[in-house]
């Protein structure tokens, strides 16, 4: 079936059984996304390091598969990373979503399997929802622990 | 009626596959296919009569204008209507609602008056009216009861009094859950107590056969593209003595007397509503629509529609984990579920696949499905051209996506 | 440009007999016809792709929503703006400028502040203005100083300082006089002095070379019905940063974000603008149209519009009594004139006998026609279409009518 | 020519002689009419008799053929009538031109040359002007001399 492409072993995996999902004691930043066109939204929890990486990072919210498994990965790939480091990877993978880049665009462990979204455009939004919170989280000002 | 069976021919949209299987069209609710007879009716009026209206004394403006007017009395039969002229031509439900707000804020209503609408308004029905309170008109609501969708309609009287409302604005057929409420009764009630009506037939016109006369609604909406009609074409309805009142909503050409650089007079209703160049092409292709649905019989759409959504919902019923909405009872050919544990954007994702075109997400809902503590649901919509055999697809595909994700 | 005479042949209405005659449509001003390859693309959409836009995830409904997206994009190409974000569907001219109108009458006028028109705008270029008057904004006009259409731009100036103007709205070719205003020139002076424009292409769109970037202009409206498209369509474009100051229009459906029962949010442009299920069919239309316009060629089309039109007035300007409006050097396809002693309602029906039809009234510009003493005129506009010979046959029946009320 | 249906040789000979054109000094009602679609006007000026009878008539404005005509013929037809006389000649008139009664109604005089304007449906408005404005006149209050 076309769609095993979209939900892929892995997809399915982290939509059932979402990584860091739950809110974060303590954490000094936080940005929700909303899908204009279903309502899902994602929220997200961030501490930063004195460094200015990211030492701890949780998700919150309601989703489809896509966009659950999409922010449990994103909060397996980001940790530890700078912000610049974490930007630069959701740049990376808007691209490969929006078949801006190649599709064999190695990306770090499961998040690879992200690309299988490019071939369904109308869920490209659900693959980015955590994403758009992230950077929103980042680029935003301090703001005050959930 | 014709066999469903039989029907689906008169529509070249439904013979295409989709993912290898045929084309199962299950959203009807969102808007409806067209058959052959419409898409001819338009196509013959562009290569033969087609002009500019109102304005042309030549042979082939006449019959332009006499085209689009017919088109008119078309839907004032269809509606029963007492003139033609109580039909304003719209892109749609929703230019129909925005039209009575706007022009309604201004001329019906005052500082302090009160709409009163329901919890289970599309935001087509909701949003216009929110923007009145600029003008300082208080909504309130008659709230949803249950997921049935019942509504206490007896409490009409009190919030009336207490609220000062002056117009009832309601949907015959609520989109998200095929909840058919008793318009010809509302109407009475609000009318007794001295309230206008707007009526959103949106999801009723022609799905069942409708009467302004026998339903006693002052004002009714709906669009043509929910009914066999191109997109683009709707019409509000409203009592003469009404629409006389009214201010115009949107102005400039076609819809004056006089027009000095300062000031300008208005023309009489429906033209005064309709102002520039009206969607001519639409307009025929609307009166082709009611044509073809009533020589299909629009009692027999109804059944068809609400037997395939009883069906529908008995079937999915027995599937493990999932969540009907709407009335048990009479319901009209709309099922909106939701499965655990799959979220309503992956169920339709997956149904796709298997051919079966469902709609998930908020339906233009939002305040109804956040009521319920929820974001989307998926949605099957029926209408005369669908058969049980789509119905039994869709049923078996639901429980394989459940299989599916439950992994 | 292939020629006209090859052209015809891709319009299915141009190929009938009016009263015995071929007719020879000459109403272009008001409508234009349809080529077949317009009323193909529509008809194949319905066949093939149709379902309702930005809801559905089913594949019918992606394709469906990518068509209509598509068509904003060759909107957008087409008037050589920087993104489709930029292109708002309405229903056409009148509806664009009554949304900018209504609009920028709540986000970007502000009480005391003055609009500037010319003396020989559309109604649709007016009437939405006046309506602004309730809010404290008020209405200043640049005179046209002549039956050619001549306006002196350079009181613009002046009377922006004294009237604290903020925006002005002029139409690229006049309607009634075939007088082609010069776009780019007017809105550079317009920015300089720091004022908004709005240019009203309803008889420029289609009909030649049009670029909102050369222009300069910040909005821009036009119809498709004018330019090959089916009627129920046209765009405003407006300036990316201008529209996100703007508040929405219509609401309802697919232009909200968030809908609670006391508030909404809005999505950005332009979805921000266009509430309801849209003229999905007429977007698709107006691509086909744009295409096929820009395979004849547009510099080609106003040229032959223009040569032929200049052609008309010098024949008819050798009838005894005839008086003709508009610029003697350069004229848009449009012809204006009125026949002494022949009222222009008498002329045109007589002129319809011979298989022409053109059009007589006061073309939705009361206001300028007033400034000349009329009350009508008898309007021949031409288009890609028109031949040389269908203006000989013009001049001819007009001697004709001439000699009958002569008596 | 079809068209001579509609402009027959009384129509032609009314509208480039209107009978009773101009002003009516010391009329004691008048009323104008507006045709939308071209923004021709007519205005009839009436003096009435004690007996109530319209003892003199006239017409002003511009308008097509048509319209001229019918106000032309009108101003003949109805002189002498009582009220009730001419506002019956004027539903009359109506019927004739809207279709609803057999085209042989003959009409009293020139008027019968109105009967052509019955295949033009677009030019009914044009022939009925003046008749709006008469039975705007005999209704109305009475209106101060223009
Ligand atoms: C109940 C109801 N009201 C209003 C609308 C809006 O109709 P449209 O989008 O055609 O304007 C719809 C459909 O979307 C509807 O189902
Ligand atoms: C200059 C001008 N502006 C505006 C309009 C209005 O266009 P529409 O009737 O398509 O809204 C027209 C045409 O009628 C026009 O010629």
């Amino acid at each position: 079936m076309e769609l095993d492409e979209l939900y892929r072993e892995a997809i399915l995996d982290h939509a059932r059984h979402p990584r860091n999902f739950g809110e974060l004691e303590g954490s000094d930043r936080s940005a929700s996304a909303t899908n204009v066109g279903c309502g899902d939204a994602i929220r997200l929890f961030l501490r930063l390091s004195p460094a200015g990486r990211i030492e701890a990072i949780r998700f919150s919210g309601s989703g489809c598969a896509i966009s659950t498994a999409s922010a449990s990965l994103l909060t397996l790939a980001v940790q530890g990373q700078s912000s610049e480091e974490a930007q630069a990877l959701s740049a990376r993978i808007q691209r490969l979503l929006t078949g801006t880049s190649a599709p064999q665009d190695d990306l770090p462990g499961d998040l690879a399997a992200l690309a299988g979204v490019r071939r369904f455009p109308q869920r490209v939004g659900c693959a980015m929802l955590s994403w758009h919170a992230l950077e929103e989280a980042l680029r935003g000002p301090e703001k005050s622990p959930a | 009626m014709r066999p469903p069976e039989e029907l689906r021919s008169d529509f070249p949209a439904l013979s295409q596959a989709a993912h290898g299987h045929p084309l199962a069209y299950l959203d009807n609710a969102a808007t409806t296919q067209k058959p052959k007879a419409v898409l001819d009716a338009v196509r013959t009026f562009y290569e033969k009569d087609y002009a500019n209206v109102h304005r042309g004394l030549y042979d082939l403006s006449v019959r332009a204008t006499e085209a689009f007017e017919s088109s008119r009395r078309r839907v004032a039969d269809f509606l029963e209507a007492s003139s033609p002229e109580e039909i304003v031509f719209t892109r749609g439900t929703t230019e129909a609602i925005n039209l009575l707000a706007f022009s309604a804020g201004r001329s019906l209503l005052r500082h302090g008056d009160g709409v009163l609408l329901t919890e289970m308004e599309h935001h087509s029905n909701l949003v216009p009216w929110q923007m009145l309170g600029a003008s300082g008109i208080r909504l309130h609501f008659l709230p949803v009861e249950d997921e049935e969708g019942t509504i206490d309609w007896n409490q009409i009287e009190e919030l009336a009094k207490k609220h000062r409302i002056r117009l009832l604005a309601f949907t015959h057929v609520s989109n998200s859950l095929g909840k058919v409420n008793p318009a010809a009764e509302i109407c009475a009630r609000a009318r007794s107590l001295g309230l206008l009506t707007l009526v959103d037939a949106a999801q009723s016109a022609g799905h069942q056969h409708l009467s302004v006369r026998e339903m006693g609604c002052d004002f009714l909406a709906f669009s043509g593209h929910k009914m066999c009609a191109p997109t683009g074409i709707g019409a509000l309805y409203g009592r003469r003595e009404l629409l006389d009142a009214l201010c115009p909503y949107q102005t400039g050409g076609e819809m004056v007397t006089e027009v000095r650089l300062d000031r300008s007079s208005w023309k009489a209703p429906p033209h005064r509503f309709e102002a520039g160049t009206p969607n001519i092409g639409g307009a025929i292709g609307l009166r082709a629509a009611i044509d073809y649905l009533q020589t299909v019989g629009l009692d027999a759409v109804e059944k068809h529609a609400s037997a395939l959504a009883a069906y529908a919902a008995a079937g999915l019923a027995s599937i493990p984990g999932i969540r009907i909405l709407g009335p048990c009872d009479h319901r009209a050919g709309i099922v909106s579920f939701v499965l655990e544990k799959v979220h309503a954007h992956d169920l339709v994702a997956f149904l796709d696949q298997e051919g079966l075109a469902l709609r998930a997400g908020d339906h233009c809902n939002q305040p109804l499905l956040r009521k319920f503590g929820l974001a989307a649901t998926a949605r099957a919509s029926f209408y005369l051209y669908n058969v049980r055999e789509e119905v039994d697809r869709l049923i078996e595909a639901v429980e394989k996506t459940r299989r599916y994700f439950a992994g």
